[in-house]
């Protein structure tokens, strides 16, 4: 296990410098997410169109530099794309922090697969896994219109 | 099956009562621990001890595993549908208890009914008479017979629209009797209403599997499944678990906490208040292991097969008389001495190194019904042997020497 | 006081951490348990097990002098007058849900009001909660201060006729607060109005006299106390315990029953449903022991010099701000760092083998109040040293390297 | 610990023959005890007159051998006594049982002392302590208008 990996500079830089930590304009859907347990919390918005494409996403919440860096990294790489896709996406996302398995996403380019990948290193710390999976819980189901607000202790 | 071997595997057994071999005929009030169980809790203390859920430390993190590792197991073991139906409690009373009070909280009605049996443990009648003065709930009481069975018709003729819950035993600890648990689930079934099985005297003997019988509580203590003291474990199905609200409340089971309310998350979070009971159930995980490496199946092969022989042997002994004679018969044969009370029978065998419980056994409805104040009770776990029914046997004659009888 | 002699009778610090020396800050959480506490649990289940109070063989008789021996040792400990006011629980949160459920049901009535803090645990409004919801109680908050201090005038202001318990917490676990307890019993007095103690934090390290602090309702949780986990403490006063009913039902805990009517006996077997954790309870007498033969006293001097050395540390270092400056404060430190949150910090120091707790430690109302979602939080037991406060500052300074602070 | 001292043949004898196990005529006082755990129940019945003498005393119930004869023995040592004699051989019978004293009773003759002598053999069985001193116990709330219940188990 090792620190360094964990909190990698584009990690740190996420997590300081969250991208799109607002409310969205137009939002259509959102959802809230809770980690009971450290107090984590996530608020996110998303503009779906008709074409169940993702228009516009953000969110805003407080918590560990892993779970702000998470959600910030998620808005960037899901803005735009398919619902469907995102989905695949955050199919994968999770089961890279579960069992560790690279999450190749054909529909990812170099630069959002460095991204992403760059959250690998919390599957070493299984405390952490929740932090980095609250906000794309919530994602889905602000997707989904479940208004169950997500609690990582389920 | 080598019973010697597996019961050299229970430490208590190299030792000696009043110089005697220990002959272990109570454990149905509460059965030996295997040396794996012992050990895993000694040493999960020793290396791997934390709090669970609440730090994210490394120790933290391994505590936390190890114990929903225990939440899997127990799942598999009954064959539950989800890891989310297993809720761990200080013991099967507890279960009862919550069930009780949630249950009872958000369906019972003044002029509800309760139906129990007179078999239950007291575990399975004082939280209803809790409702009773609570909520004003009726309970009914389904009659056993001679042999110690109650009949599904007894249960039948006691339904009514009013009918809210049937809590019923698998295994009564006295008579031994093994319920129509199937049947009287079946028949439930057809009236909507919900079943409660006190798994107490099935889980340590009985092969489970909660998706086939489809009741809707079952709590079982682990103490008497060669666990530690201080877990029971209630499983409930999921749909229950929504619907209940929580019981205990503290650190753990909350989601919000606000000055004005406070909401809670799902099963099984919501029914675990505090800290809970670590190392135990950490320690539990062994006893699941150890029953599941002898098989539960070959347990109650083997059960039986002393049981029978305990009968055969005592129903020999013209002093002895048994209580009840169903069918169906656990790993408990209950009986009395003429003229003897059964206090002075488990002095007299004590002194002989054979440990047998004496009293109403927490069912004084059904000593009642019987007709005496109290019995001896011979119970049986996966170490005896027929060894010890001899012992047994031997030691009542000797009651009656010393009672010049 | 040797405390490397101290520390070397708990094995878990024989244990690496990630391949460092394990600095156990976590105590507040739950404590380590010495040998002799393990070594007892383990022996009592090897020599000496069987179910309490229920049979009359050897072993049942040997286990159950040693569980009400317990009962004794903690009577002597917390100068309690009578052993009958000693009421085994699961853990603290059974013990404040105990009384709430039984004083509620007996003495809550629509708008009746129960005063807490705003430094409460969840345990102790989790439960006050419940009575909000099913009888209509009011719970009113007293207010703590910028130093983390409920002043007794925030207290009194709060108090109306119809204030019906006052439950606060005797040290908090998050800014370390003792709080002012023989002050808010001496008021409550005046006004005839009961009041709970939450002793988790106080226990552990400080000497207790129920007698001369004269509280009605006083809990602890034995983990927290070098103890098996599994096991809390209700002490009550007795004239309460006579008047409150039962609270679970089951065996052991009844008098009579009949199929009409069940009554009960007294504390504290009314209150003791069902089969307890024998060998926990057992074990926990070593604990008291342990405690007694280092001395509580010896405990809290030693506590209170390392806490010192660790806030005056800490002040040092600029980037920590510690919160809350209790003029009287327990063996707890709780703290945030500039630009790195609590989780974050929490992961970092155990890279070191520092292990602390991040997050709001079940006191979301006070988190809110101080306007923050989460702090770390260093707590210390008997075994911590000078140099574990070093390893922390240490650790500290790491997480602001690696967050390039 | 030897099973010939607890089951001596004069407590055999009580405890198949109880003396007294009948409603006395009379009787202006009683009250009932309970051992919860075993089942073992006794009513103690008594005329008390009013010089506080012990006219006549008779117990019912159900329970082991040493309870029953227990009770036996308490009445026919008891009847007759005045209450405060009573009372002192009640205590010491209990301090007997507790901690091996020998019940040294000046008012006891010598055959009344060899009949309680033989309930010593109990306190090497702890957990028959509580059958051999229901009814005494009972005797006492009996005498004084306790109208509790009384329970071993307390
Ligand atoms: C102040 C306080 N109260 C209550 C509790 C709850 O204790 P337990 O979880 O053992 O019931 C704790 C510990 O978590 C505590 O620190
Ligand atoms: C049938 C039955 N139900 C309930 C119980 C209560 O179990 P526990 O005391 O572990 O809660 C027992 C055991 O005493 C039992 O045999």
């Amino acid at each position: 296990m090792d620190l360094k990996e964990l909190y990698q500079e584009i990690i740190l830089d996420h997590g300081k410098n969250p991208r799109n930590k607002k409310k969205c304009d137009g939002f259509n859907k959102d959802a809230k997410g809770n980690n009971p347990l450290c107090g984590d919390k996530v608020h996110v918005y998303l503009r779906l169109n008709d074409e169940k494409q993702v228009e516009d996403i953000s969110f805003e919440g407080e918590g560990c530099a892993i779970s702000i860096a998470s959600a910030s990294i998620m808005t960037e790489i899901i803005k735009g794309k398919d619902f469907n896709v995102a989905k695949k996406i955050l199919e994968n996302f999770i089961n890279m922090l579960k069992d560790g398995s690279k999450p190749s996403i054909n529909s990812l380019s170099d630069n959002e697969n460095t991204t992403i990948m760059s959250l690998s290193g919390v599957k070493q710390f299984p405390m952490r896994v929740k932090c980095a999976t609250l906000a794309w819980h919530t994602f889905l189901h602000a997707a989904e219109n479940n208004k169950k607000v997500v609690n990582t202790e389920e | 099956m080598d019973i010697k071997e597996i019961k050299s595997k229970f430490p208590i057994f190299s030792n000696k009562v009043k110089g005697k071999k220990l002959v272990y005929l109570d454990s149905a009030n509460s059965s030996q621990k295997p040396k794996v169980v012992i050990d895993r809790i000694s040493n999960f203390y020793s290396k791997e001890f934390s709090n669970v859920g609440r730090s994210m430390h490394s120790l933290a993190v391994t505590a936390t595993n190890r114990f929903e590792e225990t939440r899997d197991l127990i799942k598999n073991f009954i064959n539950a549908k989800f890891r989310e139906e297993i809720i761990f409690t200080k013991n099967a009373t507890e279960g009862i208890n919550l069930v009780a009070t949630t249950y009872g909280e958000k369906f019972i009605k003044d002029k509800d009914e309760i139906i129990i049996t007179e078999l239950e443990h007291h575990a399975n009648y004082v939280p209803w008479h809790f409702l009773r003065k609570r909520k004003g709930a009726v309970i009914k009481f389904a009659e056993c017979d001679k042999q110690g069975e109650v009949s599904i018709d007894s249960i039948k003729k006691l339904i009514t629209n009013r009918t809210k819950l049937i809590a019923v035993t698998h295994v009564s600890n006295v008579t031994g009797t093994i319920m129509p648990l199937s049947k009287i689930i079946d028949l439930a079934k057809t009236k909507k209403i919900p079943v409660l099985i006190d798994g107490c005297q099935g889980a340590p003997h009985i092969k489970l599997d909660m998706q086939k019988l489809d009741c809707d509580f079952y709590v079982m203590s682990c103490h008497k499944m060669y666990g530690p003291t201080g877990v029971g474990i209630l499983y409930a199905k999921k749909k229950w678990l929504d619907e209940l609200p929580p019981y205990q409340g503290g650190g753990g089971m909350i989601d919000e906490v606000k000055k004005d309310n406070i909401s809670f998350p799902e099963s099984p979070t919501k029914f675990e208040a505090g800290t809970l009971q670590t190392a135990e159930i950490v320690g539990f995980a062994e006893s699941i292991r150890f029953i599941e490496n002898i098989g539960i199946k070959n347990i109650t092969q083997h059960e039986k097969e002393i049981t029978e022989y305990g009968l055969e042997k005592l129903k020999k002994n013209n002093s002895v008389s048994i209580i009840g004679d169903p069918k169906e018969r656990g790993a408990i044969i209950s009986f009395t001495i003429k003229g003897i009370h059964p206090h002075d029978i488990a002095t007299i065998l004590d002194d002989d190194g054979v440990a047998i419980r004496a009293g109403h056994h927490c069912c004084q409805i059904l000593h009642e019904k019987i007709g005496i104040p109290a019995s001896a009770r011979a119970s049986l776990g996966i170490y005896n042997s027929k060894e010890d029914i001899d012992i047994l046997n031997e030691s009542i004659n000797k009651c009656n020497k010393v009672f010049n009888n």
